[in-house]
């Protein structure tokens, strides 16, 4: 930066601070102001409806000042199935000061505000979290997320649809902690390699990984039936009727779309999130956070076991508003406090500044969400195919110096270059050989060594495009099925990976990943809300970064040691 | 024909297996004692590795285990497998261009902007837009205008030229803005536009520009004479001019401007000697003497036993890449390199195309279609490596694996199987490096040759020739027919009928020339329309396989006469494509020979004649042994 | 909303792949525990094999009415009627549910074959109530089909 | 973060209503669509393009190519692909440039769904003079039956970031112009050099 005086030039002349201010990346980020009557308003508008519920003969017949021929199918659906019909009249007359107090209160168990959460209206809800400060939002989060550990999901994708490229960034991935790993494609025909490839490098990486391939739902639905992914997240629900209607589904087809899931056994969450519905322009003249609480309570109706949200593409919009961002910490806590499980975001390009980008992410970092990021782009952002993500490879270190600084556990641990290394090239190998035995176009040594090292698509050979599209097409005509990889694996010699997929595929036959937040640990246990309850009851309770993982997180790329300063230990 | 169940004591299981370049197929059959032949099923797969080498191992047995599953056969049954030896011939391709088009000091602006503006011809001094205000009138000016004009200015500042008494006569534009100035014009005059180096322009020089109406080319420009007349040349000039002249022809525009030196050349690039041996001779060629030329030559020295190409030179280059590859290819761990001096190219296959190329010197990316030759080189190794894999095999099987018969003669048999086929039968094997022959008279024996060049060097002269640079749309080209899509709901097909379509056509293939695939037309990126596409293909497949299938047929056929061919069976790859087996039956009419693709076993159409033939000749060996037993 | 039979299961027997695989069977009548890697490789397993019967769907449903999720446990329910519909018309049932997809008669006959043909009251159930509303919220097919909103 | 400027910010554009767009019949002619808001409500694109200098590259690119053009203004909706498909079913050759205030714009062909397209150029804020004047020269060709190579479409991440709340907001306002049940109408642009709107 210059600090000579500027030649005068006709513009008013400007003080150097401004001009060093004026260069500052934050200025790079688009803010707005706020337009209520048109729902560009984060959290607080006078034109969202005033809480109210009357119930007549087991029906709910009066919804927030609607009655019931005026509802619209957002409000019949929450009526008829969201809403727990006993409790709503009382529920929802209590002062919604008091529910504020339980959500934070270490006194009252998370059971206790479930008893209450479960009969309140969407304007209910949403005149709790009102009262709430982003402080008692994250202490309300820390109680209410339905499992006790949190955990965290990767973005592993490829600028070029590179199959090797997948599935070396993906078991570097599960290595370095994450518990669920996605991909999508530039090229949708490509979908079939690049989810086999996710699947067999993140069961290199660490077995019971969970992987999904973010497509159309016919083809999302297939991959996950085949098993050749294990759930599906990209599920996407808006708070309004009619930009409901634009997305071409309605409440009842998507219910329907989730006991298809649930019935071939496949782990699935809806998506959603602040900003859709203004953004598409029909918001209806409702605040951001009433409309997502209309989508997080049309989830709970549905049946389904969790949500994405956190605003999610649309963060633009809710970070360019006042308030925003707390609106965006207000709808994970209420998707955990009406006991979904929560993904919680931090998956878009958010700011260019790096400062904002991290405090963005600190609400649900610091008290913890059953997915920290949904998620984070284990790839560089060049390379990731949801658009950029909130934090990407080169974040690695300093999310993991953040855990250790506040002994936070974000999911994510340092690993020691040469296991790294050790796990790309056995992943590429371990693809090269299920390519081979299902007669995909073959994987090079020249691949293998690339992926061993690569940063990016860029430091790869390229591939015949061609002759990988018709490959990915057999996969589908033959019938190619999450069997057949685990066939192709035990047969090439890779007998753990194989015995790793197999017991993934198990799991859908026991369906134990359907239930709440349900994750697979290292030794393939399902990990959920019912067996990993979060019973969170003040200081000293509910989950501790201590023991074995805190030793885990203590590890960083460079740290001097004690016991001989010359030396670095790790 | 099903799997017999048990049969008769001294029934033998046998499977032929033919390694081809790109497949291996396999041919299951059961022998009687009685020698009668029960074909029980065939399979094919993809060859594993380079032809000839132990990488081989897995596509055989897949192919050998895929027949027994289908016919309920165990390998414990098989008695004997049998292998093809691979002639190791392996070729490889090479192109140079020959000539190339130079302008110096830009006298010539001979690019075709798709959208010139005006009509007729201008002759002028060039003067820069910027200073047309200070031109005295009467003097015919031609404006050359920078980047960064808009439309609208340009237009409004040659009007006022114009108003002022300045005789603006014609004008070169950087942008693409020709039609829109000349439509703002109070006077017309011809403008050519899309010059993206107008700065090189020479100013103050006399120029002058054609511009001729839509759907007409240029008459001026392109004529010698016409330049004479325009400069007021002498006829050394006007000679020296001549290249412009050519240059020019066929284009909708041109501007030529007089300068001092300035030329447009035409050179042929010395590419060096071909030098072959053979028939007890040593010949040299030329290789920027075209294709007839050293094809010539190379029929003189027939057989071949070597050809070189003079150190230092390109097509020196282009020999000694293709030997280098062939000896990787040979090279076996564990043993001696494979001397480069025991490669010997036993053929070559030389083919005239053109590459379209950007002129160097040129002022708006100039584009040349410079003469090139393509080489197909074959090459013969003494070593064969079959007897590794046939070991490799009956390791991997745990039964007898042999080499069962050469290639060429195996083929015939399998031929002979095709219904309505008998001796004297030839077979063309139209390959993907090689086109090989085989003759099996009427006494039974058998010849076979190999020829350089096959539906590899058809591929690689669409992609040079339609310059698509893109080996796969290349590959679509030459495989599947044309089309035009029309409309979203119709496509013309390229024997003129029209395809209606219920589903609407994807948009990104709207208005496009397609390639019909098996999945739906796909689009050809190329700016040629669809008659000139199919023209290309065409003349490719003809001037290798026409001519190979000719050079080959010669080679085996008694006294080089084809007149004493009766039946010739197409086999292999391209005996599948659409027009390739009638291109060649129509060029063989003419000497009254029956000609058609195979449908060996009568079934398998032309695939599986070398397995099927394998067990064909091993049964006749068996029936040898039954009549006079050895020992 | 749903009263389903008082849980036999308790949360305590989660997860059941690890506490009750006894009461886990493939649709195929496999138990679970034939699912193992010599099965795989001797080819003794078929992809049908790795699919989740209807009564572990029922199962799972009784844990999550024993975890207070009704709405999770209905789910379920639906899911493990399902189980018996071919992939191909699970996606075709899906697709005639979207907007302005299926008119009130097909909505009808859709409810009636999940009822009658696969024995899915519960799935049935769905699709009538969303019959009633589309109907009430202009969501049901138009007769033309394609118009600017 | 490319913030294109336009080249010729001294030109400015009014849309004359000249009565309501009937379908053309000519085969050569391109129908330009104009949002409810462009040239009216807002003078520039989401970067400061003057719709005046969208407008002159449109036409040029469409002239250029030997191409007549027809401007309509659609009234009764915001929504890029009605838009554009209501004036490809208006054009005489089918072909139709569909625009938004904000920038983003469309060629649409009428034989397609209306959800489809034959290019879409969605991220506004990447939209320079030069482009228009390229998508203008596309949807000629298409009326042509020629076979144009697509305009080449760039790409930014942290346009999300920068754009996503401001496109938003220009969308809304677009919205607030909508007269619903209008239909659509002919207009003749009438450009004038003087100080930007």
């Amino acid at each position: 930066m210059t600090t000579a005086p500027r030649p005068t030039t006709a513009a008013p002349r400007q003080s150097l601070r401004t001009e060093i201010l004026e260069a500052r990346p934050v200025n790079l980020d688009g803010f707005v102001e706020e337009w209520p009557e048109k729902g560009l308003v984060a959290m607080e508008s006078e034109f969202d409806p005033a809480p109210s519920v009357r119930v007549e003969g087991g029906q709910i017949v009066e919804l927030d000042g609607r009655s019931r021929d005026d509802f619209d199918f957002m409000d019949t659906f929450i009526a008829n199935h969201a809403i727990d019909v006993e409790s709503a009249e009382r529920c929802t007359a209590m002062p919604s000061a008091q529910i504020a107090r339980m959500l934070i209160d270490p006194g009252v168990s998370r059971d206790e505000v479930l008893a209450v959460s479960r009969g309140l209206t969407p304007a209910k809800v949403l005149d709790v979290v009102k009262l709430m400060n982003v402080v008692e939002i994250m202490q309300g989060m820390q109680k209410m997320r339905a499992r006790r550990t949190p955990a965290n999901q990767g973005h592993s994708t490829s600028a070029r649809d590179n199959p090797i490229q997948v599935a070396a960034d993906a078991a570097e991935g599960a290595l370095r902690g994450f518990a669920e790993l996605e991909t999508t494609l530039g090229v949708l025909r490509y979908a079939p390699m690049v989810a086999i490839a996710l699947q067999v490098g993140a069961q290199v990486g660490r077995g019971g990984v969970l992987t999904q391939c973010a497509l159309e739902e016919a083809t999302e639905l297939e991959l996950g039936m085949r098993g050749i992914t294990a759930y599906a997240e990209t599920i996407s629900i808006y708070g309004t009727e009619s930009v409901f209607i634009d997305g071409d589904d309605t409440p009842w087809s998507k219910s329907f779309l989730a006991a298809a899931y649930a019935s071939r056994g496949i782990k699935m969450r809806f998506t959603s999130g602040t900003g859709s519905e203004v953004q598409m322009g029909n918001a209806e003249g409702k605040s951001m956070l009433y409309l997502e609480i209309r989508c997080i309570l049309m989830a709970k109706g549905a049946g389904v076991q969790g949500l994405q949200n956190g605003s999610i593409s649309c963060i633009g919009v809710p970070g360019a508003v006042p308030g925003g961002l707390r609106a965006v910490a207000a709808e994970n806590l209420v998707a955990s406090m009406v006991d979904l499980e929560c993904a919680s975001g931090n998956d878009q390009s958010f700011s260019h500044s790096a400062m904002r980008r991290t405090a963005r992410a600190m609400p649900q970092m610091l008290p913890g969400t059953d997915f920290v990021c949904s998620g984070y782009s284990s790839v560089p952002n060049a390379d990731n195919m949801f658009a950029g993500s909130n934090f990407d490879t080169e974040d690695f270190d300093d999310w993991n110096t953040i855990q250790r600084d506040f002994q936070v556990d974000g999911g994510l641990r340092h690993v020691r270059e040469d296991e790294i290394l050790a796990a790309r090239n056995k992943a590429a190998r371990a693809l090269q050989a299920v390519f081979a035995h299902l007669e995909l176009p073959p994987i090079t040594e020249d691949e293998i060594e690339a992926a061993t090292y690569a940063n990016s698509s860029n430091d790869y050979p390229l591939r015949d495009v061609l002759a990988d599209l018709k490959g990915a097409q057999s996969v589908m005509d033959r019938g190619i099925t999450g069997l057949d990889l685990v066939k192709g694996l035990e047969s090439a010699g890779f007998h753990d990976v194989a015995e790793n997929l197999l017991t993934v595929l198990r799991q859908r036959v026991s369906g134990d990943l359907l239930q709440t937040s349900a994750v697979l640990t290292g030794d393939f246990t399902p990990l959920s809300a019912i067996n990993d309850p979060n019973d969170y009851a003040g200081p000293g309770t509910g989950y501790r970064l201590q023991g074995e993982r805190w030793e885990q997180l203590k590890k960083l790329r460079h740290v001097t040691s004690s016991t001989n300063p010359e030396t670095e230990v790790g | 024909m099903g799997a017999r169940e048990g049969g008769p004591l001294g029934e033998r299981l046998v499977v032929g297996v033919d390694i081809g370049n790109s497949t291996t197929e396999a041919c299951l059959a059961v022998v009687a004692p009685d020698g009668s032949i029960t074909y029980l099923g065939t399979d094919l797969t993809r060859t594993t590795g380079v032809k000839g080498t132990p990488d081989n191992t897995e596509g055989a047995l897949k192919a050998i285990r895929g027949t027994l599953t289908r016919a309920g056969r165990s390998a414990g049954e098989v008695g004997t497998v049998l292998l093809n030896e691979a002639t190791p011939v392996i070729s490889g391709l090479a192109m140079e261009t020959i000539t190339e088009t130079i302008i110096t000091e830009s006298t010539m602006i001979g690019h075709n902007p798709t959208t010139p503006g005006g009509e007729g011809l201008g002759v002028g001094t060039t003067r820069s837009i910027a200073e047309l205000g200070e031109r005295q009138p009467g003097e015919p000016v031609v404006c050359v205008v920078p980047h960064g004009w808009d439309f609208d200015d340009v237009a409004a500042t040659l009007n006022a030229a114009v108003a002022a008494g300045v005789d603006v006569v014609a004008a070169i534009l950087a942008g693409d803005d020709a039609v829109l100035v000349t439509n703002r014009l109070t006077r017309p005059i011809p403008v050519v536009d899309e010059v993206s180096a107008v700065e090189k322009v020479p100013l103050g020089m006399l120029a002058a520009v054609e511009v001729a109406p839509p759907g007409r080319t240029i008459r001026t420009l392109s004529n010698s004479y016409g330049l004479a007349t325009v400069f007021g040349l002498d006829p050394a000039q006007t000679r020296q001019v001549s290249p412009v002249a050519r240059a020019l022809t066929g284009n909708r525009s041109a501007v030529v401007v007089r300068t001092p030196t300035g030329d447009v050349t035409d050179r042929r690039i010395p590419v060096g000697e071909l030098v072959l041996h053979g028939a007890g001779k040593t010949l040299r060629v030329d290789v920027d003497a075209g294709a007839e030329a050293i094809m010539e030559v190379v029929g003189r020295a027939q057989p071949l036993d070597d050809a070189r190409g003079e150190p230092g030179t390109h097509v020196g280059g282009m020999l000694a890449q293709v030997r280098d590859t062939m000896a990787d290819v040979m090279d076996i761990a564990g043993q001696p390199d494979v001397p480069v001096s025991e490669i010997a190219i036993r053929d070559v296959l030389a083919v005239d195309t053109f590459v379209p190329a950007e002129v160097r010197g040129g002022l708006a990316g100039e584009v040349a279609l410079e003469n090139a030759v393509a080489l197909a080189a074959m090459v013969r190794t003494s070593r064969s490596r079959m007897q590794l894999v046939a070991d490799l095999v009956s390791e991997g099987l745990g039964t007898a694996a042999e080499i069962g018969g050469v290639e060429g003669e195996m083929a015939v048999g399998g031929a002979l199987t095709t219904p309505g086929v008998d001796r004297p039968v030839a077979v063309l094997d139209l390959g993907g490096g090689s086109t090989d022959a085989a003759l099996l008279t009427r006494e039974g024996e058998c010849t076979a040759v190999h020829v350089a060049g096959a539906g590899e060097l058809v591929t690689k002269l669409i992609d040079s020739e339609l310059a698509l640079g893109d080996r796969d749309v290349a590959e679509g080209v030459k495989w599947f027919p044309l089309g035009k899509v029309e409309s979203f709901f119709h496509l013309r097909h390229e024997d003129g009928t029209v395809e209606f379509v219920d589903q609407p056509l994807p948009p990104h293939v709207f208005a496009r020339v397609v390639v019909l695939t098996a999945d739906g037309p796909a689009p050809v990126p190329t700016r040629h329309g669809l008659d000139h596409v199919r023209r290309v293909r065409r003349e490719a497949k003809r001037r290798v396989f026409v001519v190979n299938a000719l050079r080959a047929l010669r080679q085996v056929a008694p006294g080089g006469n084809l007149r004493a061919l009766e039946f010739v069976v197409l086999l292999g790859g391209s005996a599948l494509d659409f027009e390739i087996p009638d291109m060649i039956a129509d060029a063989l009419a003419p000497y009254g020979i029956v000609c058609g693709t195979g449908n060996v076993l009568g079934t398998e159409g032309p695939r599986n004649a070398v397995a099927s033939g394998l067990v064909r000749a091993h049964t006749a060996r068996l029936a040898e042994e039954a009549r006079c037993p050895t020992g | 909303m749903s009263a389903s039979p008082p849980p036999e299961l308790t949360t305590a027997d989660y997860p059941l792949s690890i506490n009750r695989p006894e009461l886990l069977h493939t649709p195929s009548g496999k138990p679970i525990t034939a699912l193992t890697m010599d099965a795989v490789v001797s080819g003794e397993l078929s992809a049908e094999d790795l699919r989740i019967a209807p009564e572990t769907l029922q199962l799972q449903a009784q844990l999550a009415d024993a975890s207070n999720r009704p709405q999770l446990a209905a789910n379920f329910r639906r899911a493990a009627e399902m189980t018996a519909i071919p992939d191909d018309e699970v996606l075709a049932m899906y697709n005639a549910l979207r907007p302005r997809a299926s008119t009130a008669a097909q909505l009808a006959e859709l409810a009636a074959r999940l009822e009658g043909t696969y024995g899915a009251p519960v799935c049935a159930a769905l699709v009538r109530e969303a019959a009633e509303v589309y109907a009430r919220r202009d969501l049901l097919a138009r007769p033309v089909a394609d118009s600017d909103q | 973060m490319t913030t294109p400027t336009a080249t010729a910010p001294d030109r400015t554009v009014s849309l004359r209503e000249v009565g309501p767009a009937r379908r053309g019949t000519r085969p050569d002619e391109v129908v330009i669509a104009l949002s409810p808001a462009f040239a009216g409500h807002f003078s520039k694109t989401i970067v400061d393009v003057p719709h005046a200098e969208v407008l002159r590259q449109l036409l040029a690119g469409i002239e250029e190519q030997g191409v007549t053009a027809r401007l309509v203004r659609v009234i009764d909706t915001a929504d890029l692909a009605a838009i554009s498909h209501t004036a490809a079913r208006l054009s005489g050759s089918g072909i139709s440039v569909g625009v938004l205030s904000r920038g983003t714009t469309m060629i649409h062909q009428k034989d397609l769904p209306r959800l489809s397209n034959l290019e879409l150029f969605p991220q506004s804020p990447l939209l320079d003079a030069p482009v228009f004047r390229m998508i203008g020269s596309n949807a000629a060709q298409y009326a042509k039956g020629e076979h144009p190579q697509p305009v080449p479409t760039r790409n930014d991440q942290m346009a999300r970031p920068r754009w996503q709340a401001k496109a938003a907001l220009l969308h809304l306002k677009e919205f607030d112009c909508i007269e619903a049940g209008r239909d659509p109408v002919e207009v003749e642009a009438v450009f004038s050099r003087g100080t930007t709107g």
